[in-house]
């Protein structure tokens, strides 16, 4: 099906992203969410894991959690182009919350459809989930953990919100075939190990499996994560361009009011060429945002490189507005008191996190010029 | 196209029909002339010729103009210029010549012209009949357009010229410029005044129009030289004075920022004009050999050409991101990037494509061995033509940083 | 480096066998503490203790500024300072701790000081017993350095001083400070003066140092307050309200565009200090495995690296040319680039090793398995410092374009 | 031998740049040079081979071509700081002379040693060479050119200033092995045909060879390449970084007299911060160049990769020089009648020519880092 020329962005759509841009302003703001993560300083805070969590438990009774579950297992079934705009929202406020592990998992959760429905079940009622993939390299292929006699064995890598979940949604090994399991994050044998990460408004871990008793989701791990992880890119690079805005419209606030030379900032070409090299970026990240969303909702057989534009986009661009708008602000937004490191280490983070922009492109260029060799063969 | 129409009125919905329909009929077709890649480049009668008619006959069809009242020549529709464009494109038929004045003379004649003035110049504008020309930019006077130095001296009801314009495209075939001059040496900005002129009338009396030669050493540029040419006071379009106000309206219409959409057509290929795009970059990659594969398979040719595919799936999301309000923080703010990023995304992609034709991107127009006709190199030194003329990048980043971020003017 | 020896002349040839013979006797090894990147970063008395009588030891052996006059202090020689900084980078000793006193104090001392002034601070300074700390920039004047407000008022023969200084490194340990004041608020640049102030023992006398805390998390920078400090005018080394003047020459040798070559030591590396060099960053892409190899394979990685060590190589090439007349067109050209090329290349370098990291480029000081400890984000976030400080990127290329290039200045 | 502190950039080297420097200035100044080769304007031009043969011959007799030629063979034996600094000036005056490829031409054959004693006399005695190596992508490792029953078939591609030279030394395959071969530009079976190519100052052509009779060089072709290839990309980047630094100061000198918005272009940071990015990397390749060159002299273990270095880093440097120059200059820049296209094109010639930047650094890579899959292996 063609995407619609609004992306399908209606207005529920809008209603959400301005009622999650008011819940946001109003129960975080930024001055509060600086005390809360940022209160001691020192550069080895980094495995304090601060977070809100009646915040959180809002959100839930607002149905964040379960916002994309079908209808059918309870959950509201909203288009992902709604779900951008929250998670835009969500970066803008730089939130810490378990909200973008539960929605990535859900994309698996719910690509497996009914054999999946207690999991959703509970993520409608509130439950947090991070998803169990990554080896030690990051990547997705090659999970960690094994099933041995029917027992989750192994260690996984970078765990995201490890600390804050409920549940775990594991990815194993087991024999030639990839299963996914529903692990209960407290379950005996389950030892989740916090990394010291720069960002401090997310936790990540390493966890390891030791004779884990756990629930398999029926059908294949290895398809069912190859249906989703366009979801699960899309869903990260919303939270990188709502945090990257932030970050701009920041700069361009002090670069109003700060004066040098009897002239605001914004004077200086320098400073202004930059600021607008940073918009467009975030403007080009998210167009490519919504395209992708709007295909995971109209047009599955774009989704899968409209979604690694979109990734590949939104790295760049978080990684471009975090420098520039340090280097903008001069020596107050390299202080710990300027707010602006919070953006700029959760962006450091998420920007090498599923994929950094050139492995995108690389598996953008295998779709669209063939893989490599390929031509010859 | 499928995609816009899921929104249509039902007034659109219709139209788009009676569009696909006459365009199934009337598509000239693999066009008989080489035509060159835009209407700014066209040297020869011989191409204009073939493209009026095409013009003349969307014209009549109803196609050009629709949004405009019927009094003055349009089609009195609402919001059906944008239908057409996206038919005519997505048909991939010649492109109008009368580019300059559909995309700044029109909206500008009819927002400020007295209405004698609109019904006499519009429908032949519409038509084609009439090829305009905008006499703006002055050896002096570029990116400080306000500072145009071409001055009009009263005499009676008329008015005395003098002075020297520059890049002033399809001059040489013109029936009518567009013309921003200074009536009032004591103020900048408020001793400026705004003129159509009559010009192919007025060659040889007054008006010289010479080529400028491009560095690709191709024309299509020209100086036009005023001496004392006499002008009615009846073609000036603003309140005395208020010349820039009026300038303001064309430039918003040339940048796409402008409400009145522009009547577009285009996408045909004549043989051998080459598209500036991602695509025609991977397909020189795939047939330029490199050790043994092709640069096709070069990490790094494949890196670069898919941060221009990116970029230009961007472009496009812009634009029609533009057009969902709940989308956009700012109203100019998408609309005002579209020149900057088409204008450099076209120069980077050249430039890539002539890595990849490495020695070979040197061979140009004149060699039977070179990539894509030599066009690449033509492509590469023009795209510097895009992103000079129209207000260069720099004055469109100081653009989008004063009027969209509201940072403090650069001047 | 043997490279150097070639032309030295006989004093240094025979002062380069010195310098050696010495520091193979009194090489301290590897060091018995903990040492940040550089002096700036010190964060203890154990490592302050440490380097101090590394400092004291060096200058009593005639190391330390061999150049400047004996009656100073200094060891009387002509051109030998380069030398013995040859010899100590060559043999990778600990760094000097007196870093602002022998970068930027001393020559400004030396130049704009009475004699007696010289002969009292100089010593003390070369041999690392009294510590200087730099007071300049304020939270109102960062790049508009002479916008700074901290104002002396005259009393007698005395100065009364109240003030915000920011971005005073060293300040928490410092005997003595340069500190750039207004006596006079009708003039900006003509109502400056430049004191040197005794600051240690003013410590809660008047002066308040609170450190400032850096993105990183860690210390190293202070705020300095001044309420009602009382200095003698004796300290004052400008002719009144010529303190710009005096700044300037303080300004130049930090940029290492000065004639008096500051005394440098260093280049050992501490156990888990790292070093932001591409070959650290090579060494980092062959331990990264990546799809069944390593990130020394990616042919991206590897563009990237090697544009890291082409520039590394320009950088030191650059300075290798500035002492060659013949291929220098302008005098202050290369010599005024190295700030601005040396912290964006490490700042670029960083970035680099951070994605060839990957996800484990987020893994901090703190956690056991983060590549190089953790030490690459906090190179990154600490190179925003490096094109902050001392003049910001910006600032850097407005002096360029201005003093090399002859460009109108931008403010 | 480690290199001397000044790259051996003594007074004879000083004189000779200095000298070079008021020749072209004053025999090729650059409306005379204009007028030469951009007389008649015309896209399909490039075909036109216009230059000044008289100057050559006036090179000539100052020993230029003999420049690099050893003592021994009569030559002046001058170091290769010397003769970088030569095409310096060559470059910057964007001068049409068969210079660059006779040295290029003289490195390989220096490298032959005796063998080459009657090629090297004839170039002292002022005969102009081109090297004659390439196929169709640009490659010199295998010969288009072939030796059968002792006569050279085949056809070279993009011979520099093949319409200007009196020989050639051509690079041809001979069973397994390749030798070179000094060949009379004008000798029967030798046929010339002119690229059109977009650089007015340089011709280039494709030549084809039948049946020919050729003086064959001893020695082995590859080996005497692969000595003499890292002189053949310094001199070239000689030559750049000269016609860089033209149109930095053509540049220069236009944005501190022409005025917008009532004040010098230089004023405006958008103007100058990219004329001091133009500066910076003209000086990173300058310096670049002349440790190349200096290695040449005295660091032979060194000269690969210094040439290496110095080739990627002017090429790069050629082409942003190049396009800010027409930028910053705005409409003008962009005309016939405006200089600039002619340093623009001869630059984009130059830039791809040899190895562009990216092959370069490829290369470094291989011998910094090591082959790919090394380590593996």
């Amino acid at each position: 099906m063609p995407q619609p020329k609004n992306f399908g962005f209606e207005d529920e759509a809008n209603l959400l992203k301005d009622s999650a841009r008011r819940f946001f302003a109003e129960k975080l703001p930024v001055d509060a969410l600086h005390q809360l993560v940022a209160g001691q300083p020192s550069p080895e805070m980094a495995k304090i894991n601060a977070w809100p969590e009646s915040l959180w438990r809002e959100m839930t009774e607002l149905g964040w959690s379960g916002l994309t579950v079908p209808e059918a297992y309870g959950g509201i079934g909203m288009p992902y182009v709604a779900v951008a705009g929250l998670l835009e929202e969500h970066g803008r406020a730089a939130c810490p919350s378990p909200l973008l592990p539960t929605l990535q998992s859900t994309a698996i959760l719910s690509a497996a459809g009914d054999a999946a429905a207690q999991p959703l079940t509970e993520i409608v009622e509130g439950c947090s989930v991070s998803p169990v993939l990554m080896d030690e390299s990051g990547g997705t292929d090659n999970p960690g953990v094994a099933v041995e006699h029917g027992q989750l064995e192994g260690v996984a890598h970078f765990v995201q919100d490890a600390c804050k979940v409920d549940r775990f949604l594991v990815l194993a090994q087991h024999g030639d075939a990839q299963e996914f399991f529903w692990v209960d994050s407290k379950a005996d044998g389950v030892h989740i190990e916090a990394d010291a990460i720069v960002d401090l408004t997310r936790d990540q871990a390493t966890v390891r499996f030791q004779g884990v008793e756990a629930s398999k989701i029926e059908g294949d791990g290895a398809t069912l994560l190859k249906q989703a992880l366009p979801a699960v890119w899309m869903l990260v690079s919303a939270d990188m361009v709502g945090g990257a805005e932030w970050l701009l419209q920041t700069t361009v606030d002090y670069a109003q009011q700060r004066k040098q030379f009897d002239r605001p900032l914004g004077f200086f070409q320098a400073v202004k060429h930059d600021l607008v090299n940073v918009m467009i970026a975030i403007d080009e990240s998210k167009s490519l945002l919504y395209s992708a969303a709007c295909a995971l909702d109209t047009e599955p057989e774009r989704c899968l490189s409209l979604a690694h534009m979109a990734k590949a986009s939104a790295s760049d661009t978080a990684a471009f507005a975090s420098g520039r708008a340090v280097q903008c602000h001069g020596g107050i937004g390299f202080t710990w008191e300027c707010y602006l490191h919070l953006y700029f280490k959760r962006q450091e983070h998420s920007l090498r996190l599923w994929g950094d922009a050139a492995w995108h492109r690389a598996r953008l260029a295998d779709l669209v010029i063939g893989e490599i060799g390929a031509q010859a063969a | 196209m499928a995609e816009q129409e899921r929104r249509d009125t039902q007034e659109q919905a219709e139209f788009r029909q009676y569009c696909r329909d006459w365009i199934g009929k009337n598509h000239p077709g693999e066009p008989s002339v080489r035509l060159p890649l835009s209407a700014l480049e066209i040297m020869t009668q011989e191409q204009l010729a073939y493209l009026k008619h095409w013009q003349q006959a969307a014209y009549d069809a109803g196609l050009v103009g629709c949004d405009y009242p019927k009094e003055v020549g349009g089609g009195g529709r609402s919001d059906c210029q944008r239908v057409a464009n996206e038919e005519l494109l997505g048909a991939k038929t010649p492109y109008f010549p009368n580019i300059i004045g559909l995309g700044m003379a029109a909206p500008t004649v009819f927002y400020h012209a007295s209405d004698e003035l609109k019904q006499r110049l519009l429908p032949s504008l519409f038509s084609g009949e009439d090829i305009w020309c905008q006499g703006f930019s002055e050896p002096g006077a570029g990116s400080d357009l306000a500072s145009v130095q071409t001055f009009a001296e009263r005499k009676g009801d008329k008015w005395v010229i003098n002075g020297h314009k520059v890049w002033t495209s399809l001059a040489h075939f013109a029936d009518w410029m567009i013309l921003l001059l200074r009536t009032d040496k004591s103020h900048k900005y408020d001793g400026l005044s705004y003129f159509v002129v009559p010009i192919a009338s007025a060659l040889g009396k007054g008006v010289t129009v010479r080529p400028l030669i491009k560095m690709t050493g191709e024309t299509g540029f020209n100086e036009v030289i005023f001496e004392d040419l006499e002008v009615d006071d009846a073609y000036r379009l603003d309140e005395l004075g208020k010349g820039w106000q009026v300038a303001m309206t064309t430039l918003l219409h040339e940048r796409g920022a402008g409400d009145l959409v522009t009547p577009r057509a285009g996408g045909l290929k004549s043989g051998n004009s080459l598209s500036v795009s991602a695509r025609s970059a991977i397909e020189l990659a795939k047939k330029t050999k490199r050790n043994g594969s092709t640069a096709a398979d070069d990490p790094l040719v494949r890196d670069r050409l898919m941060r221009q595919l990116i970029r230009e799936n961007a472009l496009s999301e812009n634009q029609r991101r533009a057009s969902v309000p709940a989308l956009n923080d700012h109203p100019m703010r998408l609309a005002l990037q579209n020149k900057l990023l088409a204008s450099e995304l076209s120069q980077d992609t050249a430039a890539l494509a002539l890595d990849i034709a490495g020695p070979a991107g040197s061979l140009y127009l004149a060699d039977e061995n070179a990539p894509a006709r030599g066009q690449w190199p033509l492509a590469y030194m023009n795209s510097y033509g895009i992103t000079i003329a129209a207000g260069t990048s720099e004055i469109q980043r100081n653009i989008l940083g004063e009027r969209v971020l509201g940072l403090a003017k650069s001047k």
